[in-house]
């Protein structure tokens, strides 16, 4: 099966278009249905792969490249043509997002038909949907730096077209720029971060650059500075601090789209880019350093905005960003596997609770919690799958998030207890907010009766995809915890044996110098020697049995009630505390005073050019003609037409006085001239 | 003789369409299409012969022309001038399709518009300095009657703006080639024997020619600060000549720079390389910049040509491989992208009779093949990957990163005022509610609109998918260029 | 010494007339004092020995273009021009240029200290006579037709159209 | 040994002249318009007969004060071909006065006479004579068309300030006798000093009038707009190029160590010339005063060829004299074409004249592009050789004056295709409707203007095989 | 006597002439300064035949040469400020302006 891996990312670019130029704009266009086809076989791929992987009948990790095109190059003064390869790489990483992400878009379309079906750009919707899953699969497989970054440009694309997907608005339109500016913002950090790759190695392929990199064969400083350019492209990517104010505006988008790129894969590319390329970090401590306290500080803060915020998909926007936190944060902690296990429990239950979310949306037509309310009375099903993703999200056993993050917090205690402790309060506020989201919406009364009874159970087409999500959820961390499975699937690079056992770029292609110096890579696994603690007994017990149902029960009592009167005087009690995370740390603040900023610069930088620049360059070229003319003028006593231009006034303010002495058009005074000419040849030659 | 066909074919077109008498339109813009689909087949054509793996020129032609002087008529191409003579002849072509929306004073439009090809054509393919010229400032005269009777409210001014700057430049450019012909023992005008003599000369003469090469190359590229020319012709141009202004026009500067300074004077390049830098740093940033101020968006899409061509130079300046393919890459996706997205600028100014950026809203609901047009153009040209753009752009980063790591990193910075400018034309003109202003004016695009941009849409895709095609053509060329 | 009394006064006679020429406010009284200064010029030929030359001034000028010019100002003289200033503002700078002029044209002057060359001043007819029509034949032929054109012009010029 | 057979061109064309005087006598006043056809005839047989026995060797040789060599031939043919060319556009002018044809004809063949005996000419005296035999010719022309106070008045400033110029000539031309002994230039080449110095330099003034250099040059707009346009186009060539084929026969072969020393002056001239020619033309709204304009800076770039003073710069001023003659007169043609249509010279009579006359407009812009040295245009070839000779000297700014030079020069031309172009006809304006000639001369100057441009080898040739001064 | 007296006479005489034709009003006027300026420039050469080159009376000649010629061209300014004074009734030459730039 593994031989048609190449297939995956192309078969949904396929549908995609299909979809887009197939037929005219329709409600019930049967189109989707193709996407939906295609992202199966995708499924079915990746889940073989995987499924071979597990039971041992795939080797990974599998590359196979082709070549792309051919580019003159020059490195250490030597100019030759190189072909670029485009192949793909799948480690066992890539083979579980792989399935992941076929996964969750799969059930995010089917989930579509439904939820977007009565919308006048239904079909559009479907064929943004595919491509997206398109670029992400293509940036999951890719072997190549180079197609990867494409794909992850592409990505912000889609997200950028469907958060404005309701275009006609201003909300979305402002939120899609937003998040296209601050993403382009990190990936520039990125593009740089490949630039200096490039610059070092001569190659775009990772497991060439994994093998430099294990050899030793770029600079420390290099490598700092490389990783802190892949670690601002995740930051905007994956919305960390200060980043991360796209993400919560891009909630104006649809939800079935907000779930699968805003919550369950897109945003994980950060993460993913960031473990794909972990070579570099691991060369650059200084990164990794700085990877784990921003994960921690990005935790932290959305966690405290997701605790005042009453709109349910901002609520999850902020838990998005606090997961992504932690993901980022055990990477630097040197947590890879714990990060990548995180990465993919936290698809599938945030992708379910997007799309339990967007059914409670869609039944009461309101974002805001404070309307809700009851709703488990209305919609059983609904309330059971997302129950179960709250529970997941908080760390209950034997849900998903159990146990990646309980792997998190292990690499934190053993990285540095600095980051633990805060971390561990993070993770407690998000079991409080999880709980008081789920609260507000489907315990208590009913707040909004009007709504509560227009409020119904949402049809199968969007149940079904919860129930499948719910299912992971509940048994994708007990799967992967199992027997070692997660070190397996996610085995965490090393420098100094890392080099993958894969066949390098084909024989066709033009090896660079620098990478044919290199010697014979040691493939055998050696796991760095790394000390391994657990957590102390009442920390390993005491949080998921005490701690965290402690917060969650805390959340359910405050908030259980009507009008929650705890709750709201504590927000009172804490005023400057609450507006300054109701004003998202103002950071949104900071970001407009920013682009302000820019457009002040720029229309500086416009009177510059036209009034500076211009004048001085374009017409004090013809500034000086004029001069000259009108000198030249002058002295042929010509009549100046003054309303040539306003530098004629020139020759008026000189000729006042000379004017008395010579008038116009005058043949003495053109004598006038020739008899100086004589005068000054007579004297000058003869006095010489 | 390929080469000659594709040079003269539009004059003899030029000739023809005096001929016809003015009320003949039709036969008019047939012979106009015919000259110039002539010079487009054969120049396609051209490329099934043309040797990938040679660095040297190729299809040859001499002829003596002024033995007195040694000026040969000297044609030839090779990986660096072919791509640039394939842009020429595709978008003068499409721009033909774009000019068949001109409905007065026909003959006389498509008289300059030939011998414009012409003298566009004859740069990238002339191998003799004085030919060069020759050619170089036959451009400019038919360009000046095409913005000044066929342009916007100032066309006058920009004309003769356009003109007379540019001109002014390419005197100096004259003297240089003049003090080149001098300086050499074997006073020949002939390029390639100028490339062999170059080295030889003393860094300080050098130093001195290349200024006065550059001067007139500058203005034509434009290079800070020699870039204010552009916004206002292209502004004032009507859409087909703006079209041919950015794809073109602005790309005999950078081949030049390439071809004269580079190829002919690498020690007073080399002398002039940090300058070079810091200029096209200025011009990407900068450019961005000013593009992020205008509310009129011709003139926002000028100054991105302006930022675009930042990206060449910086390549250029990068000294490397990559850097030089990156800018010849970065010409012809410039010309392409630009040019449709003059062209996708003049449908809407078609309709509406403005070009300002807040007079609309909401087109893209009702004009979706127009937005969705818009839209790739304007992504290709902000430098999404799978988009020509950017692979061109990156390149010239790729380039000049190894020599100028600082210098490149500011740049990198004008990508996102680039990305700023274009997202903001995008929400304004075609998000958002729609003007009831234009109820009734805004038709989707017409078929010969459609004909004019697709192509070059399809181009966008293809390159940015599959650069092999462009590449391949310029490889061998490049590598040999930095190998000496 | 009489040929510095000859000199001296021929020299005042023709500059002191000159002078009057360009200054006089009437212009009648200007073309008289130009036939002065002409005729003093030709009584310097004399005392150069310049035959010829003498005669020629004497019959051209001072009898020919002098009353030529004393007849159109009489022609197209009017009594206003008495009272009207005849000498422009340009005549400070004139000066200033006249001035100028001198410093150099005089220091080339005062610079010739050459006296009267060896041979004796000869009767020059004969061997002008013989330049005429030998080695200056040609710049003699064009001479007339120089006069021709001059002919043709004064004609076209005073030629009254009978139509108008 | 005097040789005078070797002139028998020059000496014809006033033998023709005299003739048509005769004939005006003769003719009936009804039918005198012939004699304007005889005056072209008899000017194109003299370039015929000059042409066809260019391939003798015996048509050259050398008279006591003069030189008929290949030079001077190349510039006969010059100065006969602008006769025809301004006589053919003389035919259509219709404010010539018909019954004084044979007076214009004789003096416009006299005068042609006088110059091409000029460029021959190695004497001061004779020089002198031919060129006041060309100047009083001349003041008879500019002011031809008597009822016509502009034209009246040109006659009038150029008389004046032509008279002034030759009395300082003479002057110049006295101490050149008094400090060499002989008006002749090749034998008193020996003795340069102050005087000689300034002797040469007031003759050099007393030619630049007639080739109108600065400071020299006022008389030209005053006179160039007043005279009939044939005449304007006349002087603008004819007299311009003769004397500067002798200015480079003295600077630069008879004199060269004057021409050493006056190197800097010429420079100075060359530079002044150019810049006010140019600058000055920005201001006019007449199109004979703005080409009168323009002609004074061709004049400065002709220069630039003398002030190299090699082969190459003389080469040089021969080619652009010849490519100069073309342009001038095409645009010339044109503009008597389209000014005798509006009634007026003033550039607002172009207006439109591409939608009025296509064709005349792009002959007018070949011209004024060439003019402004604009390639593929002889022009182009022209400048390329004058500034390659300054190159080539080492006047590389002279060169830079003269190449920021034509892009001013640029601006003012293009005024006039602005107009052309840009601009919509006035009210009832209808296509110009020009006579056959005009056309002819059109035709004519403009296939040398693109044929020159395209093809300059022959004239480029022609020239070298010239240029060999002795 | 030394011929720096005769040149003396001579450049002072040209310089008269050079004034009046500078400052005349009257055209009439500016013509009689040129014939001095002639007249100068005669006396020149009849006094470096006497002084320095007495063997060929070149200058005696070419003298001769000056004085038809200015006085053909007298003869044409006369008759031509004749016409003009026909046409505009007046012979001052600031009186023409009709020609400017």
């Amino acid at each position: 099966m593994i031989e048609y891996a190449w297939l995956i990312p192309l078969i949904p670019v396929a549908a995609s278009l299909i979809i887009l130029f197939g037929a005219k704009e329709d409600p019930h266009s049967p189109l989707p249905w193709i996407g939906i086809g295609a992202i199966a076989v995708c499924l079915a791929l990746s889940a073989a792969i995987l499924w071979g992987f597990v039971s041992g009948g795939v080797a990974l990790p599998y590359e196979k490249n082709w070549d792309w095109f051919s580019l003159a190059t020059t490195i250490g003064g030597q100019s030759f043509v190189w072909t670029v390869p485009v192949g793909v790489l799948i480690d066992p990483p890539a083979a579980v997002l792989l399935f992941v992400v076929s996964l969750v878009s799969l059930m995010v379309q089917v989930y579509s038909i439904s939820y977007m079906h009565d919308d006048t750009r239904f079909k559009r919707f479907f064929a943004f949907v595919s491509f997206f899953t398109a670029a992400m699969l293509g940036l999951v497989v890719s072997s190549n730096i180079l197609v990867g970054f494409m794909c992850w440009e592409l990505m912000g694309l889609t997200s950028y077209l469907l958060i404005g997907f309701w275009f006609e608005r201003p909300g979305p339109c402002e939120a899609q720029k937003k998040a296209f500016m601050t993403t382009k913002l990190g990936d520039s950090g990125l593009y740089l971060a490949l630039l200096l790759l490039y610059a070092k190695t001569g190659t775009f392929q990772l497991t060439q650059l994994h093998q430099h990199f294990a050899l030793g064969l770029v600079a420390p400083a290099a490598a700092t500075v490389a990783a802190f350019g892949i670690l601002l492209g995740a930051m905007g990517k994956s919305a960390q601090a200060p980043l991360m104010v796209w993400l919560p505006d891009a909630m104006e988008g649809p939800t079935p789209g907000s779930a699968l790129i805003h919550a369950a894969t897109m945003v994980a590319a950060g993460i993913l880019v960031v473990s794909k390329l972990y070579f570099v970090f691991l060369a650059a401590p200084l990164a990794m350093e700085t990877a784990a306290w921003l994960g921690l500080i990005t935790a932290f803060m959305a966690a405290a905005m997701a605790l005042v915020s009453h709109d349910i998909k901002r609520v999850l926007a902020f838990s998005t960003v606090s997961q992504l936190g932690f993901m980022m944060c055990a990477l630097g902690c040197g947590g890879f596997t714990a990060g990548l296990f995180h990465l993919t429990t936290h698809a599938f239950f945030k992708a379910l609770l997007f799309l339990g979310a967007g059914s409670v949306i869609h039944a009461v037509h309101t974002n805001d919690m404070r309307q809700m309310g009851g709703l488990s009375r209305r919609m059983l099903l609904t309330f059971a799958t997302m129950t179960v993703a709250v529970l997941a999200i908080s760390g209950i056993w034997p849900f998903a998030g159990f146990y990646s993050k309980d792997m998190i917090l292990v690499a934190a205690w053993n990285h540095e207890k600095a980051i633990f402790w805060p971390l561990l309060f993070t993770a407690l506020m998000t079991a409080f907010y999880m709980t008081r989201l789920l609260t507000l919406t489907f315990l208590g009364d009913d707040r909004d009766h009007e709504r509560f009874h227009h409020a119904h159970e949402s049809p199968a087409l969007i149940t079904v995809p919860l129930l499948v999500l719910a299912f992971f959820s509940l048994t994708a961390g007990m799967a992967i915890a199992h027997d070692g499975l997660a070190a397996r699937l996610f085995p965490k690079p090393a420098l100094t044996a890392a080099a993958p056992a894969v066949a390098a770029a084909p024989a066709t292609t033009a090896t660079p110098p620098a990478v044919g110096a290199a010697p014979a890579a040691n493939t055998s696994e050696v796991q760095t020697p790394e000390a391994e603690q657990e957590l102390p007994d009442w920390l390993k017990f005491g949080i998921p049995a005490f701690f965290v149902p402690g917060a969650m029960l805390l959340a359910f009592f405050m908030y259980r009630g009507p009008k929650f009167e705890a709750a709201e005087s504590i927000r009172n009690t804490f005023a400057p505390i609450t507006t300054l995370l109701d004003r998202r740390w103002y950071l949104d603040d900071a970001f407009l005073a920013l682009v302000a900023f820019c457009d002040q610069v720029a229309a500086l930088a416009f009177w510059i050019d036209a009034n500076i620049v211009d004048r001085v360059f374009v017409d004090g070229w013809g500034l000086l003609m004029r001069i000259l003319a009108e000198i030249s003028n002058f002295f042929d006593g010509a009549f100046v037409d003054a309303t040539v231009d306003g530098v004629g006034g020139l020759s008026n303010d000189l000729g006042v006085g000379l004017r008395s002495l010579v008038a116009d058009g005058q043949v003495q005074e053109y004598m006038m001239y020739a008899a100086i000419a004589f005068s000054l040849a007579a004297t000058l030659i003869l006095t010489r | 003789m390929m080469l000659s066909l594709i040079t003269w074919a539009p004059l003899v077109g030029a000739l023809l369409v005096l001929l016809i008498p003015k009320e003949n339109v039709k036969a008019i813009q047939g012979v106009g299409f015919l000259a110039s689909g002539v010079s487009l087949l054969a120049s396609l054509l051209l490329i099934l012969s043309f040797d990938r793996a040679t660095a040297g020129f190729q299809f040859p032609e001499q002829w003596s022309w002024i033995p007195s002087f040694n000026v040969s008529y000297h044609l030839g191409v090779d990986g660096l001038s072919f791509p640039l003579v394939l842009l020429t002849t595709f978008m003068s072509f499409i721009a033909l399709i774009g000019s068949m929306g001109i409905k007065e004073r026909v003959k006389e439009y498509f008289f300059w518009f030939l011998v414009l090809e012409t003298g566009m054509l004859g740069v990238f393919v002339a191998l003799d300095l004085i030919l060069f010229y020759v050619f170089w400032e036959i451009t400019l005269v038919p360009m000046y009657f095409l913005i000044g009777v066929w342009g916007g409210p100032k066309k006058e001014f920009a004309a003769i703006k356009f003109f007379l700057y540019t001109l002014s430049g390419s005197v100096f450019m004259l003297l240089a080639i003049l003090a080149m012909y001098f300086h050499n023992p074997a006073r020949t005008f002939d390029m390639i024997e100028m490339m062999k003599a170059g080295a030889t000369w003393s860094p300080r003469f050098q130093e001195l020619v290349f200024l006065g090469l550059y001067f007139g190359l500058a203005i034509k590229i434009p290079a800070f600060p020699f870039h204010t020319w552009l916004p206002l012709a292209h502004v004032e141009a009507p859409t087909p000549i703006s079209v041919i202004l950015a794809a073109v026009l602005l790309k005999m500067g950078v081949y030049g720079l390439l071809r004269l300074c580079y190829q002919m004077l690498p020690a007073g390049f080399a002398w002039f390389l940090p300058a070079l830098v810091v200029i096209a740093v200025i011009n990407i940033v900068y450019g961005a910049l000013c593009a992020m101020a205008q509310t009129d968006m011709k003139k926002m899409v000028a100054y991105s040509s302006v930022n675009h061509m930042g990206y060449c130079l910086l390549g250029i300046a990068g000294m490397t491989a990559a850097g030089f393919s990156g800018a010849v890459l970065q010409m012809i996706n410039h010309g392409i992208i630009t040019g449709a997205l003059f062209l996708l600028v003049g449908v809407i100014y078609d309709r509406a009779h403005t070009r300002d950026l807040s007079a609309f809203g909401g087109l893209a609901a009702r004009l979706p093949v127009y937005f969705g047009l818009m839209a790739l153009t304007c992504f290709a040209s902000l430098g999404l990957p799978g988009l020509s753009g950017f692979v061109g752009e990156f390149l010239c980063f790729l380039g000049a990163f190894p020599l100028w790591k600082w210098q490149t990193t500011i740049s990198v910075l004008g990508i996102i005022a680039t990305a700023a400018f274009f997202l903001r034309m995008i929400q304004k003109v075609f998000l958002g509610a729609f003007n009831e202003k234009w109820e009734g004016h805004m038709p989707d695009m017409t078929p010969r609109e459609l004909l004019s941009v697709v192509p070059l849409a399809v181009l966008t895709v293809l390159f940015g998918v599959y650069p092999k095609w462009p590449l391949d053509l310029m490889n061998a060329t490049v590598v040999a260029l930095l190998r000496k | 010494m009489l040929e510095h009394i000859v000199f001296y006064s021929l020299s005042a006679v023709v500059l002191l007339s000159a002078l009057a020429v360009v200054t006089l406010k009437n212009t009648v009284h200007s073309s008289l004092m130009l036939g002065l200064s002409l005729a003093g010029v030709a009584g310097l030929y004399a005392a150069l020995g310049a035959d010829f030359l003498f005669a020629a001034q004497i019959m051209v000028y001072v009898s020919g273009i002098a009353v030529l010019v004393m007849f159109v100002v009489m022609l197209l003289g009017r009594a206003s021009d008495l009272h009207l200033r005849q000498v422009n503002e340009y005549w400070v700078a004139a000066l200033a240029v006249c001035g100028v002029a001198s410093v150099g044209l005089l220091r080339l002057a005062g610079a010739r200290s050459a006296t009267f060359a060896a041979a004796a001043a000869q009767p020059g007819t004969r061997i002008i006579g013989r330049l005429f029509l030998g080695e200056y034949l040609l710049p003699f032929e064009l001479i007339s037709l120089l006069l021709l054109a001059a002919l043709l012009g004064a004609v076209f010029f005073t030629h009254k159209e009978s139509a108008s | 040994m005097q040789n005078l057979s070797l002139l028998s061109p020059a000496l014809a064309l006033s033998g023709l002249a005299v003739l048509a005087l005769l004939a005006d006598m003769l003719v009936p006043p009804s039918r005198a318009r012939n004699l304007y056809h005889f005056g072209w005839a008899s000017a194109a047989g003299t370039l015929a007969w000059l042409v066809a026995g260019l391939a003798d060797p015996a048509s050259r040789g050398a008279g006591s004060l003069w030189v008929v060599d290949a030079y001077a031939q190349f510039f006969g043919m010059t100065i006969l071909l602008a006769l025809v060319l301004c006589l053919l556009m003389g035919l259509d002018y219709k404010a010539l006065p018909e019954r004084h044809a044979g007076t214009f004809t004789a003096l416009m063949l006299l005068a042609s006479s006088g110059l091409m005996i000029l460029v021959s000419a190695t004497d001061l005296l004779l020089i002198f004579v031919a060129l006041e035999l060309v100047s009083l010719s001349s003041f008879v022309l500019v002011g031809f068309e008597r009822g016509n106070p502009k034209s009246n008045e040109g006659a009038m400033k150029y008389f004046l300030f032509g008279a002034f110029s030759s009395a300082i000539m003479v002057y110049g031309i006295s101490l050149y006798y008094g400090a060499a002994g002989t008006t002749h230039l090749i034998r008193g080449a020996a003795a340069p000093g102050p005087m000689l110095m300034l002797g040469l330099i007031l003759i050099l003034l007393g030619f630049g009038f007639k080739a109108s250099l600065a400071p020299m040059h006022f008389w030209v707009p005053d006179a160039y707009e007043g005279a009939p346009t044939p005449v304007t186009t006349f002087l603008s060539v004819a007299p311009k190029i003769a004397t500067f084929a002798l200015l480079v026969r003295v600077f630069v072969s008879v004199l060269p160590a004057a021409q050493f020393d006056l190197q800097a002056l010429v420079v100075l001239m060359a530079l002044t010339t150019m810049t006010i020619g140019n600058f000055t033309a920005f201001f006019q709204n007449d199109a004979k005063r703005l080409l009168a304009y323009s002609s004074i800076a061709q004049a400065g770039y002709l220069l630039i060829g003398l002030a190299a003073g090699t082969g190459r710069g003389v080469e040089a001023v021969m080619m652009y004299s010849f490519v100069y003659l073309a342009m001038n007169v095409g645009a010339f043609a044109v503009v008597q074409a389209v000014g005798q249509e509006a009634g007026s010279y003033d550039l607002s009579s172009f207006d439109g004249l591409a939608q009025r006359s296509l064709g005349l407009a792009l002959a007018m812009t070949f011209c004024l592009l060439s003019l402004a040295g604009i390639p593929p245009l002889a022009g182009f070839m022209g400048k390329l050789y004058i500034f390659s000779s300054a190159v080539e000297t080492g006047h590389w700014w002279l060169a830079a004056a003269g190449l920021v030079n034509s892009v001013a020069s640029a601006y003012f031309y293009f005024r006039i295709a602005h107009r052309m172009f840009f601009r919509a006809p006035r009210e009832g304006a209808a296509p110009v409707v020009a006579g056959p000639y005009i056309y002819g001369a059109v035709a004519v100057a403009v296939v040398g203007v693109l044929l020159f441009g395209v093809h300059p080898e022959p004239l480029i040739a022609g020239v070298r095989a010239s240029a060999g001064l002795p | 006597m030394t011929l720096a007296d005769y040149m003396t006479v001579s450049a002072l005489l040209f310089l008269i002439g050079v004034f009046g034709a500078l400052t005349r009003r009257n055209i009439i006027g500016i013509l009689m300064s040129i014939e001095l300026m002639f007249n100068a420039a005669n006396l020149n050469l009849a006094a470096f035949d006497r002084f320095l080159h007495p063997e060929g009376l070149i200058g005696q000649t070419l003298a001769i040469f000056t004085i038809t010629v200015a006085a053909a061209e007298i003869v044409v300014g006369l008759a031509l400020l004749l016409a003009i004074y026909r046409n505009t009734d007046t012979t001052y030459v600031e009186d023409f302006h009709l020609l400017k730039g």
